[in-house]
């Protein structure tokens, strides 16, 4: 019988070594992966990469993972925030490296790791820094840089809805790089506000198929004391 | 010797599917596979189209146009089904996430590659549909057919000679008499149908065969049933 | 105010003209926008581009294209059907171009077209006479050709549901190239089911986003004797 | 002569923006149009973390925190919104289905290069989020800025000194001073303030300006209100 419930977080969090890369789903505080991050700071994992839109915020969620030192990689869109003094300081003294991405040339490079394309030409960023030393190409008169497909060995994903065989859905913007990130990893762990029963959820609304899942964990809120280091 | 019946390739190669997988049964002989997969597995099947959790051929009277599998063929859903488009649906074929894909073969050499697209070079209605995507794209591609051609011809190559739908992609050939592993050093027999003699097998395939030390026999499942 | 409605389906195919190229959606019979294409029969056009999975079945539909001989070149992954051997003999006199793409590049290349991707790299026809001629690189040891995106004058699109901006629902697997081709084309037409408040929809589980849609006309099915040439 | 404040610039974009068009206002400036938007007019904003038909921002104590912006701020949606994940998101940005994105600048090239996202080349934390591929992909980019930095840099320039978010993607550009078209021949100027002269505007913009023949009043929308 095909079920991706894991019994535990730490049965979700199983296997993950110093030095994975991880893709961490949200966007803001919509559908960040609290639990699952919770969970791997228990783990005390560290050299990670992870690959987020943003650095995270506050005292928790991704964040925490950079005031617990976990990090010292990190691919993005948009590193600058709360944590922008810490995270300039570590790149300074070379303990942390920081990719900026274009959001769009993220998202894409995902997707395309997830879709089995290798490498595909935008025009974002061509003429910028950010396309320096990047592979160019016209097409219809307009120049275009090659980006390749990003992967990783886990995603973090939070879910509305799974259901035992890891159908998923999201709530709202919660949505974001989940349906990409899940696709995109060898391994994707889900946490799920609601676990539904198999056929719960109409086919047709489905936003993430179980294929591109592999495990799955009730969700519950993380309280502030958890995060190990006080606001 | 009794060769295995279209259904009988069908059962055997239903054995072999392990619960959890999500499996592309491609048009023609591989979809005769939904009917005998073993109880008590969780198998999802995919269609090309935008289904991951096709299920039977509804009653007659029962048929919705919007529900439809590869080969244009009524289906249902299963409980826990999903759908999608077709941007997706290849997504989940080229990013390999489909654990496994069966098609139906005209050639397949022992290096792996496969045929089953298309008789000749000048065919101006050679129809590829989600062939070379599955045969690019799935972990495993296990192809069904029948071991030599209705005239005779064989079809286990040393390189085909008819176009070719995918390099180097195919693990296993299940055909009417024997059970193949395509292996780095060529194709390898696992099982043959009772009778069958190696001499002969070979016989009736151009490539080289190598046997397994086990070799075992291939059964009749549909007769078990 | 935004409305996409059409006041009729005469209206909704306004400015099609001779060598248009058309993207139509549906697979089988799920999904296949019928009442355009006798809209498009009933004014008369020809010389189209036609981008569809197949080459359409029996006397309805897309095959009622070829039958009236609007078309003279067919991007498709499927030719071969009820029309094999009138394609097959228009090839040969050279009054139909048949283009063959693998199913999963067509879905891809339609897909680019519509996100401002422009070329890509697929494993899938490396090696065979589907990718001959086109550009090839390696990646991770494994062979891909390049593809490049594939656009198109006009999508017809069939729909479960529809708002007044162009938001849409589709039912089971009618969904196929649709949302694809909606963003593909640089005029997308839509027969829709049901034509529904705006509002009616829940955000989260609209398909396609209005801004992708141009038209709108209420569905009604054909009758057999409308399509001008009998069984 | 008076310039506008942020909200005279927002209020004067907003007058701008067509029935039925689809805008993704940049965080900064921008973000304030959307309180300007003509009644009357079906505008639906877009924000690029996956959105169509942003709404204004909740009341206080009723913010859901999957509701967010782009720039992580609580916002509703409006009826007939619609929500898509970020492939799809920036699809629509990238594929040029958006009539329009503004953008808050730092330099704007009489050419239509923009610098908007980073100061310095050496920036550890230079952010770009999604202005890059804003700035590839909607079909046309309005620019709001203030005509001159705060310590009197000018910023409509022959070329830009600051890192690039796009070449050649500004087609307007709004400032507390004047409203300048990007044309082919460089910088046209279609509105200045009430009371500043063709002299004063050049002499705060590097790059030649020229003035349109029908140039008129820039007027603060905000007042008439």
């Amino acid at each position: 019988m095909l079920d991706r419930r894991c019994k535990s977080l730490e049965e979700a969090l199983d296997g993950i070594e110093d030095g994975a890369s991880i893709m961490v789903s949200g966007f803001g505080d919509a559908g960040r992966p609290n639990l699952l991050l919770k969970g791997l700071i228990d783990k005390g994992v560290k050299d990670l990469h992870i690959i987020s839109n943003n650095a995270g915020s506050g005292f928790e969620g991704l964040a925490m993972l950079f005031r617990h030192r976990m990090i010292s990689r990190l691919t993005c869109s948009f590193p600058r925030g709360d944590l922008g003094k810490e995270i300039s300081s570590w790149v300074r003294d070379g303990s942390l490296t920081v990719e900026v991405n274009p959001q769009g040339t993220m998202a894409e490079r995902i997707r395309a790791a997830g879709c089995g394309i290798p490498a595909f030409f935008t025009p974002t960023a061509y003429g910028t820094k950010l396309g320096e030393g990047k592979e160019t190409r016209d097409f219809n008169g307009k120049g275009h840089v090659l980006e390749t497909a990003l992967h990783a060995d886990y995603a973090f994903v939070h879910a509305e809805k799974a259901d035992r065989w890891g159908n998923l859905m999201y709530k709202n913007l919660s949505r974001n790089f989940a349906p990409l990130m899940a696709m995109a990893a060898k391994t994707t762990i889900v946490e799920a506000r609601h676990i539904v029963e198999l056929g719960d959820m109409d086919p047709n609304v489905i936003m993430t198929p179980g294929v591109c899942v592999n495990r799955l964990v009730q969700w519950r809120p993380v309280a502030a004391n958890e995060w190990g280091i006080a606001a | 010797m009794t060769p295995l019946t279209r259904e009988g390739i069908a059962a055997r190669v239903a054995q072999d599917i392990q619960d959890g997988w999500h499996v592309n049964l491609g048009i023609g002989m591989p979809e005769g596979v939904a009917n005998f997969l073993p109880e008590g597995r969780d198998i999802l099947l995919h269609s090309e189209n935008g289904i991951l959790g096709m299920g039977p051929t509804p009653p007659a009277g029962e048929e919705d146009e919007s529900l439809v599998n590869a080969g244009k063929k009524p289906i249902t859903m299963i409980t826990g089904a999903s759908i999608f488009d077709h941007a997706m649906s290849f997504g989940i074929i080229r990013g390999g996430h489909l654990e496994l894909c069966c098609l139906g073969g005209y050639q397949v050499a022992s290096n792996g590659d496969l045929a089953n697209w298309s008789v000749t070079d000048d065919d101006p209605i050679a129809s590829v549909g989600g062939a070379m995507d599955l045969a690019a794209g799935a972990q495993r591609i296990w192809v069904m057919m029948q071991h030599n051609s209705k005239n005779g011809d064989k079809r286990l190559l040393d390189a085909c000679t008819m176009p070719l739908t995918g390099q180097g992609c195919v693990k296993r050939v299940y055909t009417d008499l024997a059970v193949i592993d395509v292996t780095p050093e060529g194709f390898l027999v696992t099982e043959m149908v009772d009778g069958m003699t190696q001499e002969e097998l070979q016989n009736r395939s151009e490539a080289k065969l190598r046997f397994a030390e086990g070799c075992g026999t291939l059964p009749d499942l549909t007769k078990a049933a």
